[in-house]
Order: C-alpha cells, then sequence, then structure tokens
C-alpha cells in the first residue's frame, strides 16, 4: 500500500485579485449601512407646467416608457419568475421590454431580483453605475426589499436600497409574474411623469 | 439496498493496516485519530472488498470543545456505506491532513468546511475562502460566532 | 424615377454654385436619390426591426410587441427616440477618437452598398456597369467598424470579437465571390440592372448551388445566427458592441440591420430576379415585387436564426474553407462548362441539370461533416 | 520570426448570459483556446446552513425551497426525510405517493429548464427554452392548483404532506401526463436530429467513469459517464421500491450524453407517475407529530435522488427544538468540481456548452 503523496498540479488561483475583491466588499459594507432615499421623492411636488416643454416631455417620456430594456441579470429564485415573465406565456415583449441586453451599458432597466449578498452588492452597484442614463430599479421579491428570509444573516444585504435606490418595489417571494407586470406597469406611470427640463434637487 | 456496514469488522481492518488508528467504533460509523486521516482514506479506498471510491461528503460540526469531521464514504460497486470521524481538539488551530489526493471531490468541500470553521487542512492545492470574502471576520458556523 | 428628377429640378439647383461643367440634371438625381437612399434605410431598419420582433415572437408562441401604437407599430420608433436621447459614455481607458470613428465607420459602408441596387428598371443611385464588383469591394468594409469598436473599447470581450469577426469574414469572402462569378458568367454583365435584365428564369433555379453558398456566405458575413459568433451572448456577452450606449450603440444596431436588408437586396437581385414580375412595366408594381422579395428573404433569415444554434469559431471557419470554398469552386467549373460549351441550349435544361447537380454535391459533403446522434442504454 | 503571444485574463461572471445565477469563472485566455480557469463562488451565499440553527425543525423547511429553486419540491422532500429519519417518524402512504407524483414532475420540468438552458448556451435564440418553458408552466399550473405556489412551495412537511391534493388535481395531471410524451418527441426531433447541435455536443467535455466518480460527481453528470447508479434504486426511500422503472445511463461522458440522460429520465418520470397515480391510496397525509418537535439526541443523514444528483441532508440534533447542525449535500457544487478539468484546453464557446450540461443552480451551491 503505497500513500498518494505526489504533488498537485499547480492550481490556478488569484490571490491578489481575490484579496482586492474583500477591501472592495468591505469598503461597500462601510458605506452602505443606510437606506438611501427615494430620488424620485420630486415627482410629489406640483411644478409650473409650461406648455411647449410638457408636449416635449410627453413624446420622450412616451418614448422612454414604451421601451424600457432591460439588463439581462439575475441574482436568485425571483430570476425565475423573471424569465417565465419574459416567456411565451406572459410575454413582457407586448410592451417592448423583450430585448434583454447583456450588456448594462445599453439597458434602461436593472431588476434586481433575489438576495443580494454583500459579496455581491459591490458588483450590483457596479452594473448599475455602469448604466447609462436615464435608468431605473425595480426591486423585486422580498429579499431585494428587505433581505427577507435571510435578513439576519452575516453575509445578505439587508434590502438592496441599501446600495442603489429603487423605483419600484414589488413584494413577494418570489411575485407572481402578473405582480412583476403590474409593479412594470407602475414602473411606466412613474416614466410619464417625469420633467425632463426641470433641475432635479437631488442631482 | 445500500449496506451499512458494521464498523466493528472494519475497525479491526484498519488497526491491522495501521495500529493504533482507531477511537472507538459503533453502529457505521468508525471514530480514528487525526493524524491516520490519510492513511486510513487510501486503505479504505483501495482495499479489495472495501472500495469505497465515492466520497460521498464530507463536512464538520463544532461541539463547542472540539470539532468533528464527517467523511461519508460510499463504494458504488458493493453498494455499502462507512462514516469515518475524526476528532479536532485544538480549536485554536484546527489541522487536518487534505484528502484531496485520495478523493478529488473532496477540493470545493474542504475549503467550505475551511471558510465557515476553519479547520486547515494540509496538502490542499487552493485553500482559500470559497463562499465568503478575504478579510471576513470570523468563521461563521462556529458556535461562538458573533455578528 | 431619374426621368422625374431629371426634368422637375434642374433649374432649383443650376444657380452656379455646384461644379459648371457637370450638368444640374445629374445633380438633383443625386441629391434626391440620396436622401430617399436614406429614408429607406432608415424606415425599412425600422420596418424590418418590427417585423423581426413580431416574426420571432410567433416562432416562439408568444405575441411581440403589441402596446405602442396599432399593432405595436410606433415600437421602433419609440426605440428610436429612446435610445438617441440616452446618455453618452466613453469608458475611461477607451480609445476615444477610434472609440468615436468605429460606429461611423461601421455604416458608412453598409449603407454605401444601396447606391448600384436597382429599384426598377435603371432606377439605381449609380448604375454602375461594374455593379456588382463595387458591392463586393464595399460590403465587407463594414468589419473594420467592428474592428475598431472592438479595439478602441478597451475590454477583453470586444477584443475577442473583432478577431473573431475578421477571421470569419475573411474567410466567407471568397466563397462569396466565386458564388457571385456564376450569376455573372450566365448574365455577361456586371451591371446589377443588367443582371436582373437577364434574368428571363430567376437565377436561384439556374444557380441553386450558388444561391445556397451566397445566402449561406452573406449570413456569416452580417453576423447572423448560426454564425453570430461576434455578439454570442452566452460567450462574450455583446461582443464589439459591449461598452457602447446612446447614439453610437444606436449606430450599430442600425449598421446591423442595414447590413441585413443590404444582403437581403442583394440576393434579390442577383437571384430573385430583382424587380421583375407579373405587369412589370406599370409604374409602381416593380417596386411592390422588389420589396416583397426582400421581406421574404429576410423572412428566410429570421426563420435561421429562431431555430438554429450557434457553430464554434473552429467550425465556422472550417465550414468556409472545407465546405463552401469547394462546393463554389465546382458551381463555378459547371457554369463556366455550360456557358462556354452549350451556349445555344436552353437554359431550363440547366435548370433541371444544376438543380440535380446541386443535390448531390450536397449529399456528397454533407456525408464529410455529418455527425449522427446515438441512442443511449435506457 | 517569432510573435510574442501573452494569455489573457477574462472574468466571466457573476452576471454573465450563460452562468445561470451569479457564478464566476476566472478564465486564462490563449486567444480562443482556455488555458487555466478558477470558479469564484459565493455570490448568492446565504448562510442557509447558520440561519437554520436558529430556528426549529418545522421552520427550517423554508430554507430548503430557496436551495435548488428549480426544484423546490425535492428539496423539500430530501428534508423530510432526514427529519423524519432522525426523529422516526412514519410518513402516511396517500403521502407518499403523493411526495412522490410531486417529486417526479418537478424532476421533469428540473430537466426541462436544463435541456432549455443548455441550448441557450449553444446559441439558440431563446426558441427550445421558451418552447420547454410551456410545458413547465403546464407543471407550474399544477402546482399551484395543490399548494397556491408557483416557484416555493413548502408543500411536504415532516410526516407528511401540508394539504391534500383537490378533485381537480388528478385529471388534470392526467391530462399533462398524457400529452407530455408528444412533446418531449418533439423536442427530440427539434434537437437531437439538428446538426449543429449535435456537432457542438459530441465529444466534448467528456468525463471519464472513473474521474466521474472520483470527483463525487452525482445524478446525471454521473450516470452519463457510465456509472448506474441512482439512489431511487441503491437505496429506495419512499415508496420507490414498488415502481416499475429503469436508470438511463450514457457510455462516453460528454456533453451529448448528458443531454440525452436528462430526456430519458423525463420518460422514465413520466412512467413512474403513471403508476403512482394508478396506487395512489386513500388515506391521511399527515403523520400524528408533535407542534414542536424534539428529535432525540443524534445524528442523521436522509438522501433522495434530486433532478441534479443525490441530495441529502445531514442533521445533528441535541435534543432541543432546533437542530444542532445542518448539513446540505449539494449536488451542483459537487458537480462543479470537474469543471476545471473539462474546460482546460476546450474553446470558450465549448467551455459555456460544457457549463451548461453540468446544470447547476446556484442557490445551492452557495447556499
Amino acid at each position: 500500500m503505497e500513500l498518494n503523496n505526489q504533488p498537485q498540479p499547480e492550481v490556478y488561483s488569484d490571490k491578489i485579485l481575490d484579496k482586492t475583491e474583500g477591501e472592495g466588499i468591505d469598503f461597500v459594507k462601510q458605506q452602505h449601512q443606510i437606506q438611501i432615499e427615494d430620488p424620485d421623492s420630486w415627482q410629489n411636488e406640483e411644478a409650473n407646467h409650461n406648455f411647449i416643454l410638457a408636449s416635449a416631455d410627453a413624446l420622450i417620456n412616451w418614448s422612454r416608457a414604451s421601451s424600457v430594456w432591460p439588463v439581462n441579470a439575475g441574482l436568485a429564485c425571483c430570476a425565475f419568475e423573471m424569465i417565465s415573465t419574459a416567456s411565451s406565456r406572459f410575454d413582457i415583449s407586448r410592451f417592448g421590454m423583450e430585448i434583454f441586453r447583456p450588456s448594462p451599458r445599453q439597458a434602461d432597466l436593472l431588476i434586481v431580483n433575489g438576495t443580494l449578498t454583500w459579496k455581491m452588492a459591490p458588483q450590483l452597484k457596479r452594473i448599475y453605475e455602469q448604466m447609462a442614463e436615464p435608468k431605473y430599479v425595480i426591486a423585486m421579491g422580498s429579499c431585494a426589499i428587505s433581505g427577507g428570509l435571510f435578513r439576519n444573516s452575516y453575509a445578505v444585504v439587508p434590502g438592496v436600497n441599501k446600495i442603489i435606490p429603487v423605483d419600484v418595489y414589488i413584494p413577494g417571494c418570489p411575485p407572481r409574474p402578473e405582480a412583476l407586470l403590474y409593479g412594470i406597469q407602475m414602473l411606466h406611470k412613474k416614466i410619464k411623469k417625469q420633467k425632463n427640463f426641470e433641475k432635479r434637487k437631488s442631482a | 439496498m445500500t449496506v451499512e456496514l458494521q464498523a466493528a469488522e472494519i475497525a479491526a481492518k484498519l488497526e491491522a493496516a495501521l495500529p493504533g488508528c482507531t477511537i472507538e467504533s459503533s453502529g457505521n460509523t468508525i471514530v480514528i485519530k487525526d493524524e491516520f486521516v490519510l492513511k486510513a482514506a487510501t486503505f479504505l479506498k483501495n482495499t479489495a472488498g472495501l472500495d469505497f471510491n465515492y466520497l460521498n461528503f464530507l463536512t464538520a460540526t463544532d461541539y463547542q470543545t472540539y470539532f468533528e469531521v464527517i467523511y461519508d464514504l460510499v463504494s458504488l460497486e458493493h453498494n455499502h456505506k462507512l462514516v469515518l470521524k475524526v476528532k479536532l481538539n485544538n480549536r485554536e488551530k484546527p489541522e487536518l491532513a487534505s484528502v484531496t489526493g485520495v478523493w478529488k471531490g473532496a477540493d470545493f468541500q474542504e475549503r467550505e468546511i475551511f471558510d465557515l470553521f476553519g479547520i486547515n487542512f494540509t496538502g490542499h492545492p487552493n485553500l482559500k475562502r470559497i463562499f465568503l470574502w478575504e478579510g471576513f471576520q470570523g468563521y461563521p458556523l462556529r458556535k461562538d460566532f458573533k455578528q | 424615377m431619374p426621368t422625374v428628377t431629371h426634368n422637375i429640378l434642374p433649374t432649383v439647383l443650376n444657380t452656379g454654385i455646384l461644379a459648371p461643367d457637370w450638368p444640374a440634371g445629374f445633380w438633383s438625381h443625386m441629391i434626391i436619390f440620396v436622401v430617399i437612399l436614406f429614408l429607406f434605410v432608415i424606415f425599412m431598419a425600422m420596418g424590418f426591426i418590427y417585423f423581426e420582433r413580431r416574426v420571432i415572437s410567433r416562432f416562439q408562441i408568444r405575441i411581440g410587441p403589441n402596446r405602442v401604437g396599432p399593432f405595436g407599430l410606433f415600437q421602433p420608433v419609440a426605440d428610436v427616440i429612446k435610445i438617441l436621447i440616452k446618455e453618452d459614455i466613453v469608458p475611461l481607458n477607451a480609445d476615444k477618437l477610434i472609440h468615436l470613428l468605429a460606429p461611423v465607420a461601421a455604416i458608412v459602408p453598409a449603407i454605401m452598398v444601396f447606391a448600384v441596387i436597382p429599384f426598377q428598371n435603371g432606377a439605381a443611385l449609380a448604375n454602375l456597369n461594374i455593379g456588382i464588383l463595387y458591392i463586393v469591394a464595399i460590403s465587407s468594409v463594414s468589419v473594420v467598424g467592428m474592428v475598431m469598436a472592438g479595439w478602441g473599447s478597451n475590454n477583453k470581450y470586444a477584443l475577442v470579437s473583432a478577431m473573431r469577426v475578421i477571421a470569419q469574414v475573411v474567410s466567407y469572402e471568397i466563397p462569396l465571390a466565386l458564388a457571385i462569378i456564376g450569376v455573372i458568367l450566365f448574365a455577361g454583365t456586371l451591371s446589377m440592372n443588367g443582371i436582373v435584365l437577364a434574368q428571363k428564369i430567376p437565377y436561384i433555379l439556374l444557380q441553386p448551388l450558388g444561391f445556397l453558398i451566397y445566402f449561406l456566405g452573406s449570413m456569416a458575413e452580417i453576423n447572423r445566427t448560426p454564425f453570430d459568433l461576434l455578439e454570442a451572448e452566452g460567450e462574450i456577452v455583446a461582443g464589439y458592441n459591449i461598452e457602447y450606449s446612446g447614439f453610437k450603440f444606436a449606430l450599430f444596431y442600425l449598421t446591423e440591420y442595414t447590413e441585413a436588408i443590404a444582403v437581403s437586396t442583394i440576393i434579390t437581385t442577383l437571384y430573385l430576379s430583382g424587380w421583375r414580375g407579373p405587369f412589370d412595366s406599370l409604374p409602381v408594381l416593380p417596386v411592390i415585387w422588389f420589396l416583397i422579395k426582400v421581406f421574404a428573404v429576410f423572412a428566410l433569415i429570421i426563420w435561421v436564426r429562431a431555430t438554429l444554434p450557434r457553430l464554434r469559431i473552429d467550425q465556422v471557419m472550417g465550414f468556409a474553407w472545407k465546405c463552401l470554398l469547394p462546393l463554389a469552386l465546382i458551381n463555378l467549373l459547371i457554369t463556366g462548362a455550360q456557358v462556354v460549351f452549350w451556349p445555344n441550349v436552353s437554359q431550363w435544361v440547366f435548370v433541371g441539370v444544376n438543380i440535380v447537380l446541386a443535390g448531390l454535391l450536397i449529399i456528397l459533403f454533407s456525408r464529410f461533416f455529418r455527425t449522427t446522434g446515438d441512442k443511449i442504454e435506457a | 520570426m517569432a510573435l510574442k503571444t501573452e494569455t489573457f485574463l477574462v472574468n466571466a461572471g457573476p452576471q454573465h448570459p450563460s452562468t445561470h445565477g451569479v457564478f464566476r469563472m476566472r478564465f486564462i485566455l490563449d486567444g480562443e483556446v482556455i488555458q487555466d480557469v478558477e470558479p469564484v463562488f459565493g455570490y448568492l451565499h446565504r448562510g442557509i446552513e447558520k440561519l437554520a440553527e436558529g430556528l426549529t425543525y418545522s421552520q427550517d423547511m423554508v430554507f430548503t425551497d430557496r436551495l435548488d429553486y428549480l426544484a423546490s419540491m425535492t428539496n423539500n422532500q430530501a428534508y423530510a426525510v432526514a427529519v423524519e429519519k432522525l426523529a422516526g417518524i412514519q410518513v402516511p402512504e396517500r403521502a407518499e405517493y403523493l411526495r412522490v407524483i410531486m417529486a417526479e414532475l418537478m424532476r421533469i420540468s428540473s430537466h426541462l429548464m436544463g435541456v432549455g438552458f443548455l441550448t441557450n448556451d449553444i446559441g439558440a435564440f431563446l426558441t427550445p427554452l421558451l418552447y420547454m418553458y410551456r410545458e413547465r408552466e403546464k407543471i407550474l399550473d399544477l402546482f399551484d392548483m395543490v399548494c397556491g405556489q408557483r416557484l416555493t412551495y413548502n408543500y411536504m412537511r415532516i410526516g407528511g404532506v401540508s394539504q391534500d391534493i383537490p378533485e381537480e388535481f388528478l385529471p388534470a395531471l392526467k391530462k399533462f401526463i398524457d400529452t407530455l410524451p408528444r412533446f418531449i418527441q418533439e423536442y427530440e426531433q427539434l434537437l437531437a436530429t439538428n446538426e449543429i447541435l449535435l456537432v457542438r455536443t459530441k465529444n466534448v467535455g467528456i468525463l471519464t467513469k472513473e474521474a466521474a466518480i472520483n470527483y463525487s460527481t452525482a445524478g446525471p453528470v454521473l450516470r452519463a459517464s457510465g456509472v448506474k447508479w441512482d439512489i431511487r434504486k441503491a437505496e429506495p426511500y419512499s415508496v420507490y421500491s414498488r415502481f416499475n422503472f429503469e436508470i438511463p445511463t450514457g457510455s462516453k461522458g460528454d456533453v451529448y450524453d448528458r443531454y440525452r440522460i436528462k430526456i430519458e429520465e423525463m420518460k422514465q418520470s413520466i412512467g413512474i407517475i403513471k403508476q403512482a397515480m394508478e396506487q395512489l391510496p386513500q388515506g391521511e397525509i399527515q403523520a400524528k407529530i408533535p407542534k414542536v418537535l424534539r428529535p432525540p439526541k443524534g445524528e442523521a443523514y436522509g438522501r433522495i435522488e434530486g433532478p441534479k444528483g443525490e441530495l441529502g441532508f445531514y442533521l445533528v440534533s441535541d435534543g432541543a427544538t432546533n437542530p444542532y447542525r445542518l448539513h446540505i449535500r449539494p449536488p451542483s457544487l459537487l458537480n462543479l468540481t470537474p469543471l476545471r478539468e473539462l474546460v482546460i484546453g476546450v474553446k470558450i464557446a465549448d467551455a459555456m456548452a460544457i457549463f451548461g450540461s453540468i446544470d447547476i443552480c446556484m442557490g445551492e451551491v452557495d447556499r
């Protein structure tokens, strides 16, 4: 009987990358402990209407609301309800939303579908920052809203709104496709209220 | 139907090959001394009639005073199984020989135990955190872990 | 159409600003036709986008865009407005000049192809007597834009995509050009309009093998499934345009569809007898025939896209060099022999002969590449 | 002239269209060819094993739904089997039959998704996936009918199931089961006779029998390599010993075999469901168990054959209401172990096909 003690083949492993990633995660964890306010609270205020600008707004908002392209990003369980929504039965393409862009640069909507862990948080933040304005975020499912079932865990972000601002929250674990469609229509309504020619207070 | 081997018989065989390695045996479980893990694993895998070629799973438990590492072994040919256990009393710096040379399936599982329990597997080709990130404080599955 | 432009606008344009020795009719023809072509390309691209999204939806048992406007017809309009006013991002470490120029370099050659396409008898921007040569020369220049995009974006996925596309397009140029020679041999002219006029029988019947080679080759040239390695979503995310957003991405998106339109129109002209059809002496009918055929070809492209998976890069290259190139050479040999040795035999004889030969050759060649699935034990 | 060449590092993931969630692979590429790969996990690590220690046995059931979210029912079953083994609970027969029906439906659904996403990774533009989604929706409707949920069911409880099936369930199930073979036939025609799919899958990512065993792979991956190993036969749990079914095995262990195994297993599952429907007895659906379960001190390992392989729960009890330790044997994680060996030396496109054929679910890999 001989011991199997031959040296293993060298495994590729990039410890420097891991270290920088870990530092980044710790940094994000420190920075993002407070909930980010809704940057769109200005929508509730009554603005004075300018006739010409209003019709230009209407055109722009119509085009933005009619072609919201989501990022092709799935986190966890809710991702499958998102795919269900895109599939034949619920058919998100009716609203012109079937173009799931794999590159965040070309997308308008980030659907955070599932539990967000601290390890994933910098990546999600990066995806959000890579998206071009105007961009919208839907928090889908209880995990994305508040951490849900896993709120007490050592690895889970309690609510995605600590990392990025959220436009629409959809409750459920997971939300049914109908709920997601309803949330998307809420987002459409929100987009159609935008004033593109006024300075935002928070900006 | 999977046969659960009588641990006492296997323990006798193990004892014959590696004197002084077993601590106790009951049911389908053998507890061995931690320095014999690699030798015992190789013996169990390569001995005809035992042929434990399949490491079903590998995990650990924290019993406050000591760690227990559990090897669930199965032979796909004979369809029998055996549980091998090791107790680690050193809580500060637990160490155990890696069995990746015997069963490659142990690779990720040993990394997982390292990540969540802080047990160091000597001889593992790439022992580093697998689920948590570098710089995470503490080992979550230990009972004394505080968030 | 040229007659209209020759009569109405010469006085308006003959103001002396233009080169004095060039006739005003020439300028008015040019300007009007360029405007028409641009509108044609943009509206056709939008139409194609709508058409493709609806048709693919039907293939996938879905409905497709139907909320924006009647039947969702305004969907592409909304897309265009949205994407044009979207923020334009230039990555920090990108090669700024190349990053900026790449979309322009991609779209200009794609639109230039339309200069020689005859929409009806003689109605082309420039009825060049070497039209087909011009197309072969210009159609693959778009690739330069894509390579620039891949290089200038400072993104590894984009770089891999650029390397893939250049290898692929260079390989497929050869069988493509060889397939066209078959058409030229039968037509006896290089002019696009001449080729249409020469098609008593549509050349798809006379040149079935050449048509297949050209169709597959051009699918590879415009990077459509199963040769869409350039944008292989599952592998290299979005390919060369991964770092583009806003207006520049819109140009790439437009390029993709402009190329698809270009290929559809070229196939229509070369193999489906272009604007010809019943009653093609009536005023507008030839254009309608032309558009119908273009959409039919595009529907075929969509069909392939909705059905087939993607090939691997070495398989794509192998297919070009080991399968299409020999087939194109054989096709050229057969066509040459028919034209030289039997110039007086009715072309209907060649139709039968060529279809049979094409079938035999395809069966023979597919033998070399065939993989069969075997059952597994149950 | 010698050209200087360089390898370069490419990150695939965590947000990448074909990583099936938040998996990340660091590729070292030499042009198109992969020189080395380092898988990076943990982007969905929620610490379920730790959280489970803080809740009671029956509360922990909800976590199992979120493990392999494509096969929640089988996760439920595995956990229930483990707890019942620990506490010595006898499950009523009708409940066992219902469990078998649900588990086999879940297996069909999971395999449909596995095949669908594989074709998507190979490059088919969504079409096969959406056709398979059509069948999956029918299965989800059946589950919806039984327990009112589409994805996370929490249907199987310790000692039985949460509620009896409604009246209209069996006719609906029968209708579905009768039409399913026709659709599977359709998919087979669409896929198995497609030259491009064959070229892309045959002889790609071959995993030998010895390697498959040594790497502790399980389920379709192990069987595709030619090992006839299925917990339903090897150690029949529930009422599987009463059914007549076969274990399909592959011969080569390539991507094509892994795909074929899934198709064949779906056919076998249909057979099992048919037999279970015929034999379904009347009676109780829930054993009498105390409200708060206190299993005796000890440990137990309960395992079942999940769609992705052997799914086991290792439980340690110290006599209290909460489990002292809960460990999950995740087939997805263990099936990923040979990934590095399979992927080195192939092109990126093949790497994605291999990854797709292993058919993992990140919820289970990271836990």
